[in-house]
């Protein structure tokens, strides 16, 4: 099995390097803990094409919350290497080329909503007016024109939540790196979330990393999708979506759609130790 | 959960004990005769503040004006300083906070003497014993504020590749600011015992601590109990407006807000 | 054994030598008596612990005592030990003050929590203010040293001849660089060390047997000391407990208390007293007491111990 | 090395630091000899004066370290040259004044947090004892003490030290016990536990760290009211009085090494605590950081 | 429309009263903030019958939280009437009638896997060889066999959640109050621990309430869906399932299961603004 995926990836490599934004090689990252070392990451190789839309999905703690931070430099690798548009991860996130949604929501409580989603555009010299409108413009995007003047703590978890993907969304960064951006939204916001995100992502091209725990919004959303087993956290499947880039909310019920589920559930599965 | 207290319950309980404290101070004294060269009455402290409101005022101006608060003002900044110089340098942590530990663990009974010696009998020297006490809480605490940010709000800031400025304005500062005040709620009022205490080593013949300590010895014990309750009074006052300050400052903060 | 507490003034030293001789050489034990003496030291005022009931005997000094009296606590004089006053005020020659006149401008220290009454009278006998200004004197509250003389913070100091001036002059100022002013020689001298107890502990005929044999035990133990001042100092030494004080400094202390005490018999002399009050009276418009004092002394134990 | 690789440099810098401002301030005092001599001493004469002076404005590091070599080491610590005779009876009130400061604050931080009016009357209060100067309070309460019939000086010194320590420990505590949350508490509500259940179970093990946290301070408070209270108790023995009489009759060096030898008492006495933080942590299953 | 959820309310009560272990009547509760009052439950009536799986669905802020913690006495209702086995929520209680999940884990720090499942059992007496064997079964039962001497920041989120979910099995409570036990578990965890519940049910007879934002996990486990509607929190729809009490995870892909699944996506999105 293996071997098949290091093949898969290697083909894969191949024909996507000629506009590969990201490219992990033999990527591993141990943390030195009390209890002896742990493996986040062994050998991981992947390659994300400009424009892509890759999820990410996996048991909890197999590492894909590591893996996006190592493509952040938010992390330093113990091992292997990371190229993020032809420089290092560091390079690039000096160039301010990330949007990244933690998994929390992290709003600073001293801020309302607009002073945080104007965070960035702050620290980035935006002018005053460029970011009153982009905040305005985001705030839209999200559903929560009107509590631009209301402090985080006066919100529910959905609503920062989506002030955070605000935030990301406020400044021109050619990569998005969503981590379970929607863990704690409710099914319908959801849907309705991950419609604005593909418009979104449509719109401007940008190249997004996604971690989430749903199988249904992994395919529904992506044109990658990347299977994660732990103990040690490694890539246990890639599967390009054959879906096209027009999606409507029912192109779930098609065959192709429930094929592409299935095979993200069997991989899923071999993650997990339950024998049914 | 619990209903917040009205206004007239935050202050008329502690007030309204504080009265009954009195009340049974007043009897009691008469009943036992206690000599008033031990513990005057209340009402005889107070015919001494109404007796002495200049002497008083003298006394005020000379030890919480000058010698308390220049101390308090200058020894927050320069305990503030040192800790973004420490916090930036990281050699500076290593090196210099566990000796700044020792010098916060000086005794001011000792400390004060050397003051008086090396500034001079006014206020400055007063000014510099309260340096010394209150640069350590503000040091310590800011310090800690500056650390007290969670790895997802500096991940943030590098994930904009903000600068070590921009970090500092933006997050760590006002993430600090409930830890700094704290600081400076001690400060506060070490400040005050600070300055007093530093009379007793030498001084012009005006301050609260001068006072106190010449009138131990003339049995004006009266006059004593009218400085300790000037001090007490602005010590307190001292307090609550740091602490009003950081309600304004510091808004945000769980401990600030009931409920949501 | 009867039990009687004694409160010093000061810390334990030579000063109070007579004391620590007769509890050391047993003059306390061969009167029945078991003694407690209790160090002083800044903060402790004397009458106040005896206020308090924290003491049955005081060392104070007569002015402190007689103005502790207006307030309300009837101390009384049973014994003097103390003939003269050690006290001066020591001044830089540098500072270019020769004589009294010279004062105003200057800035002085001076000794409170009790101790500022003699100066003070003596400053409004001389008729210059204490508040600073070009014709008074910057007063300065004088803390446990004589730093403020060889810092130069002040033109002069407070010292007692047996104390802090020696201490001047150790700390290597001669004596050809310093002008003194005794109070004794202006004049102005009030009396030191007596000891004091409350009116009404007299009033009780066993204590008044227990003060009179203190007393006798006590100026024994004052002409020991006198005569044997190396060993009185070594005594006093002993009972030190903090171990800070130097044998040099003790002996030499010793040897100027003998020089004080060296004329009382440990009865109060009614001239002494008188001049005091007198000085203390004729404060101006600030005096340290307003009304010649009434039964501040007795002679009812003196003359009983001495006899 | 690493470790301590920077302190060995702050450190080092100190010292030069402090041998300059040696030679600065005592210098005017040799100059002033040197008048008063009538004699021009030349650089290398005033830096060796500056160097060894008995009544230092500023004594130079190596006066500091040999009087305080001498006080611990060249003294049989019985002795009362000894400064660790006189350290010891320091700490003795120093742990007298903490115990009654921990007792003293957790009980009224018990009695706060259980009581809505105990916390509205009490907390003021216990604000403002803070801001009155102790050194006021200290004669009356050696008096008072005395007057109660406390013979030992111990108990006016802990007194007093317990009153400068048990602040710190009440409002961690106060803290400490507030600190559950709704849902913690919440969860004891639906297994319908008794308030003493609450506390003990609860409030009590919640508030430890925050206990724990304040110990490093009230040690350090307890050990300065235990130096206060060694003033107005006579002086007689302690590193307060040291200090006292070392000022007092001319010998600074005594006074120098006093303080530092309380300092490093405290040093001392808060590394213990964090020792027994640190150990109370384990076991209690914490050490999340 | 309210018209036919009241008709249907009522007739439904009809049927379920003879056992009825929990009965809400006209229900309100309003929260006092400085922004004005929160209607978080408004007028809310609802009967669970003994034995019944009732899951609680809804949007972000509906109330699902706030209607469970009612049911707990862990809040008083402003308004309206809440009475469980015939008595007030209080008294029930104080009977100790409850097992309670919370929405986060809330393991006490200081107490380690096998503590905090061992606190409930010790507040209530169970003496000491029970609480170490019904422990021991707990553990087992939420597959943390193993796990008994960490403490729980030594955990993963997902295991966390898991020993909570112990700590209210242990010990006898008639009525199991779940908010979103599963939330934070990945899809194949959670299909594993959807069939442990719903086996546990089986075997104990529990009447159980539990709040989700999963629409198949309320399908699949209840026999009764209560679907909720925010500003102010009511219910819009009560939907009793058809399906059989014997439920193999293939279950969910019946038509029975799809068309209920439609329903409760029909009633949340009625509780939504958006118009697609
Ligand atoms: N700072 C750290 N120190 C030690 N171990 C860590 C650290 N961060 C993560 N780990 C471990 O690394 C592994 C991977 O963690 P990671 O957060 O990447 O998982 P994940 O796939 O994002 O899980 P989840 O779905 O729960 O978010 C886990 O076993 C975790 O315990
Ligand atoms: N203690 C409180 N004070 C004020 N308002 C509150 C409080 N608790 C809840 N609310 C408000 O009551 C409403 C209902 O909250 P509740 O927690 O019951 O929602 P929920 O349905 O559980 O939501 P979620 O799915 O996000 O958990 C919300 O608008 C919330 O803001
Ligand atoms: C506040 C205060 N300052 C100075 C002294 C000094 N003092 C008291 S008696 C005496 C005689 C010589 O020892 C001296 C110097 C004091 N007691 N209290
Ligand atoms: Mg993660
Ligand atoms: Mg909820």
């Amino acid at each position: 099995m293996e071997q098949m995926i290091n093949n898969q990836l290697s083909l894969h490599s191949d024909v996507a390097t000629a506009a590969a934004v990201i490219q992990a090689q033999n990527l591993s990252l141990t943390f030195q803990t009390n209890d002896g070392p742990v493996h986040a990451l062994k050998d991981v190789s992947l390659d994300i094409g400009k424009g892509e839309f890759v999820s990410f999905i996996g048991p909890s703690g197999c590492g894909k919350t590591t893996f996006l931070r190592c493509m952040a430099d938010l992390e330093h690798p113990t091992g292997g290497s990371i190229t993020v548009n032809g420089v290092s991860a560091a390079e690039a996130r000096k160039a301010r080329a990330y949007g990244y949604v933690f998994q929390a929501a992290g709003l600073y409580p001293w801020r309302t909503i607009g002073g945080n989603i104007r965070l960035p555009l702050e620290i980035m010299g935006y002018s005053k007016a460029d970011q009153a409108e982009r905040v305005a413009r985001v705030l839209e995007l999200v559903d929560l024109a009107g509590f631009e003047k209301k402090y985080p703590w006066q919100l529910s978890g959905g609503m920062q939540q989506r002030a955070s993907i605000a935030r990301a969304l406020a400044f021109d960064a050619d990569i998005l790196l969503m981590d379970e951006p929607f863990g704690a939204l409710d099914e319908i916001v959801r849907d309705h979330l991950n419609e604005q995100l593909l418009a979104l992502w449509a719109r401007t091209g940008k190249t997004i990393g996604f971690v989430t725990h749903s199988i249904p919004e992994a395919v529904y959303l992506s044109t990658k999708i990347v299977v994660m087993s732990p103990r040690p956290g490694r890539i246990s499947d890639v599967i390009d979506s054959p879906l096209p880039r027009e999606r409507p909310l029912e192109i779930r019920d098609t065959p192709e759609f429930i094929e592409i589920a299935h095979r993200v559930r069997d991989g899923l599965r071999a993650g997990h130790s339950y024998d049914d | 959960m619990m209903r917040q207290p009205s206004v007239v319950m935050r202050i008329g309980l502690p007030l309204g004990f504080g009265l009954l404290v009195l009340i049974l101070w007043e009897l009691l004294v008469g009943a036992f005769n206690i000599p008033p060269a031990i513990l005057p009455a209340p009402s005889e402290i107070w015919a001494a503040i109404e007796r002495s409101t200049a002497i008083l005022w003298v006394d005020w101006v000379q030890t919480v004006v000058k010698g308390a608060l220049t101390g308090l003002v200058i020894g927050s900044l320069a305990g503030f300083g040192a800790a973004l110089a420490i916090d930036r340098v990281d050699f500076l942590r290593r090196g210099l906070l566990p000796v700044a530990n020792f010098v916060a663990a000086l005794p001011i009974v000792g400390v004060a003497p050397i003051m008086v010696m090396w500034f001079g009998f006014d206020w400055q020297s007063k000014a510099a014993v309260v340096v010394v006490m209150v640069f350590f809480p503000i040091l310590v605490n800011t310090l800690a504020g500056l650390a007290a940010t969670d790895r997802m709000q500096r991940d943030l800031m590098r994930t904009y590749s903000a600068s070590h400025a921009q970090t500092l304005s933006k997050l760590r500062l006002p993430a600090a600011m409930p830890f700094i005040f704290n600081g400076l709620k001690i400060s506060a009022t070490l400040a005050l015992i600070g300055a007093i205490v530093a009379e007793y080593f030498g001084s012009p013949t005006k301050g609260m601590g001068f006072r106190i300590s010449t009138e131990v010895g003339r049995l004006g014990i009266d006059m004593v109990w009218a400085e300790i309750a000037v001090s007490a009074l602005t010590g307190t006052v001292l307090y609550g407006l740091v602490v009003l300050i950081e309600r304004w400052v510091t808004f945000w903060h769980p401990s600030q807000r009931r409920g949501r | 054994a009867d039990d009687l507490t004694l409160q010093l003034k000061w810390v334990t030293q030579a000063q109070f030598g007579g004391y620590y001789v007769a509890l050391e050489k047993g003059f306390y034990e061969e009167e029945d008596l078991n003694v407690t003496v209790k160090p002083g030291g800044p903060d402790i005022a004397p009458t106040q612990v005896i206020a308090g009931g924290g003491a049955d005997v005081i060392v104070e000094w007569m002015p402190a005592a007689l103005a502790a009296r207006e307030k309300g606590l009837p101390l009384v004089n049973i014994a003097q030990p103390f003939k003269s006053s050690g006290m001066m005020l020591t001044c830089l020659k540098e500072s270019g003050i020769e004589g009294p006149e010279d004062f105003p401008g200057n800035t002085l220290g001076v000794w409170f929590f009790g101790n500022e009454y003699p100066f003070l009278s003596w400053m409004s006998q001389l008729g210059i203010p204490t508040t600073g200004g070009a014709d008074g004197v910057e007063v300065l509250k004088q803390g446990f040293n004589v730093d403020p003389l060889l810092q130069k913070q002040a033109a002069c100091i407070s010292t007692m001849t047996y104390n802090e001036f020696g201490q001047v002059l150790d700390a290597g100022i001669a004596e050809d660089d310093l002008v003194t002013f005794k109070y004794e020689d202006q004049g102005v001298a009030t009396l030191e060390d007596g000891l004091y107890v409350l009116e009404d502990t007299l009033a009780d005929e066993a204590m008044v047997d227990k003060l009179t044999r203190f007393v006798r035990a006590s100026m024994k133990g004052w002409k020991y000391a006198e005569e044997n001042p190396d060993e009185a100092a070594e005594i006093v030494l002993e009972y030190d407990e903090t171990g800070a004080q130097t044998e040099a400094h003790q002996k030499r202390m010793m040897g100027e208390i003998a020089k004080l005490t060296a004329g009382s018999n440990g009865a109060l002399d009614e001239a002494d007293y008188q001049r005091t009050v007198d000085s203390l009276l004729s404060g101006g418009s600030d005096p340290v007491i307003t009304a010649q004092p009434e039964g501040a002394w007795t002679h009812a134990i003196t003359d009983k111990a001495l006899n | 090395m690493r470790r301590f690789g920077p302190v060995l440099v702050v450190v080092l810098t100190i010292f030069a630091l402090w041998y300059v401002s040696s030679f600065l301030m005592n210098r005017t005092w040799v100059m002033d000899q040197a008048t008063r001599a009538g004699t021009d001493p030349g650089f290398s004469e005033v830096l060796r004066e500056t160097m060894n002076q008995d009544r230092a404005k500023l004594p130079a590091p190596h006066q500091v370290a040999a009087e305080l070599y001498d006080g611990v080491f060249n003294k049989k610590v019985t002795s009362k040259r000894s400064l660790v005779y006189h350290g010891f009876i320091t700490f003795q009130a120093t742990m007298a004044g903490f115990a009654l400061g921990i007792i003293a604050g957790v009980a009224l931080a018990v009695a706060i947090v259980l009581s809505r009016v105990a916390d509205l009357t009490l907390m003021p209060w216990a604000i403002i004892s803070q801001t009155i100067p102790v050194v006021a309070l200290a004669p009356m309460i050696v008096v008072l003490a005395n007057a109660a019939g406390a013979d030992s000086l111990m108990v006016p010194k802990a007194i007093i030290a317990g009153y400068l320590s048990f602040f710190p420990v009440l409002v961690s505590m106060v803290a400490g016990l507030r600190s559950p949350g709704g849902m913690q508490l919440d969860l004891l509500r639906t297994y319908g536990a008794s308030p003493a259940q609450v506390f003990w179970k609860l409030r009590l093990p919640a508030s430890l760290p925050y206990f724990f946290a304040s110990l490093k301070i009230a040690v350090a408070a307890s050990l300065v009211g235990a130096i206060v209270g060694e003033l107005p108790t006579g002086a007689i023995a302690g590193l307060g009085a040291r200090m006292l009489i070392g000022s007092q009759f001319g010998n600074p060096m005594i006074m120098w090494s006093a303080l530092f030898a309380a300092a490093i008492l405290a040093a001392l006495l808060i590394w213990i605590v964090s020792g027994v933080e640190r150990l109370a942590v384990r076991v209690m299953g914490g050490g999340q950081a």
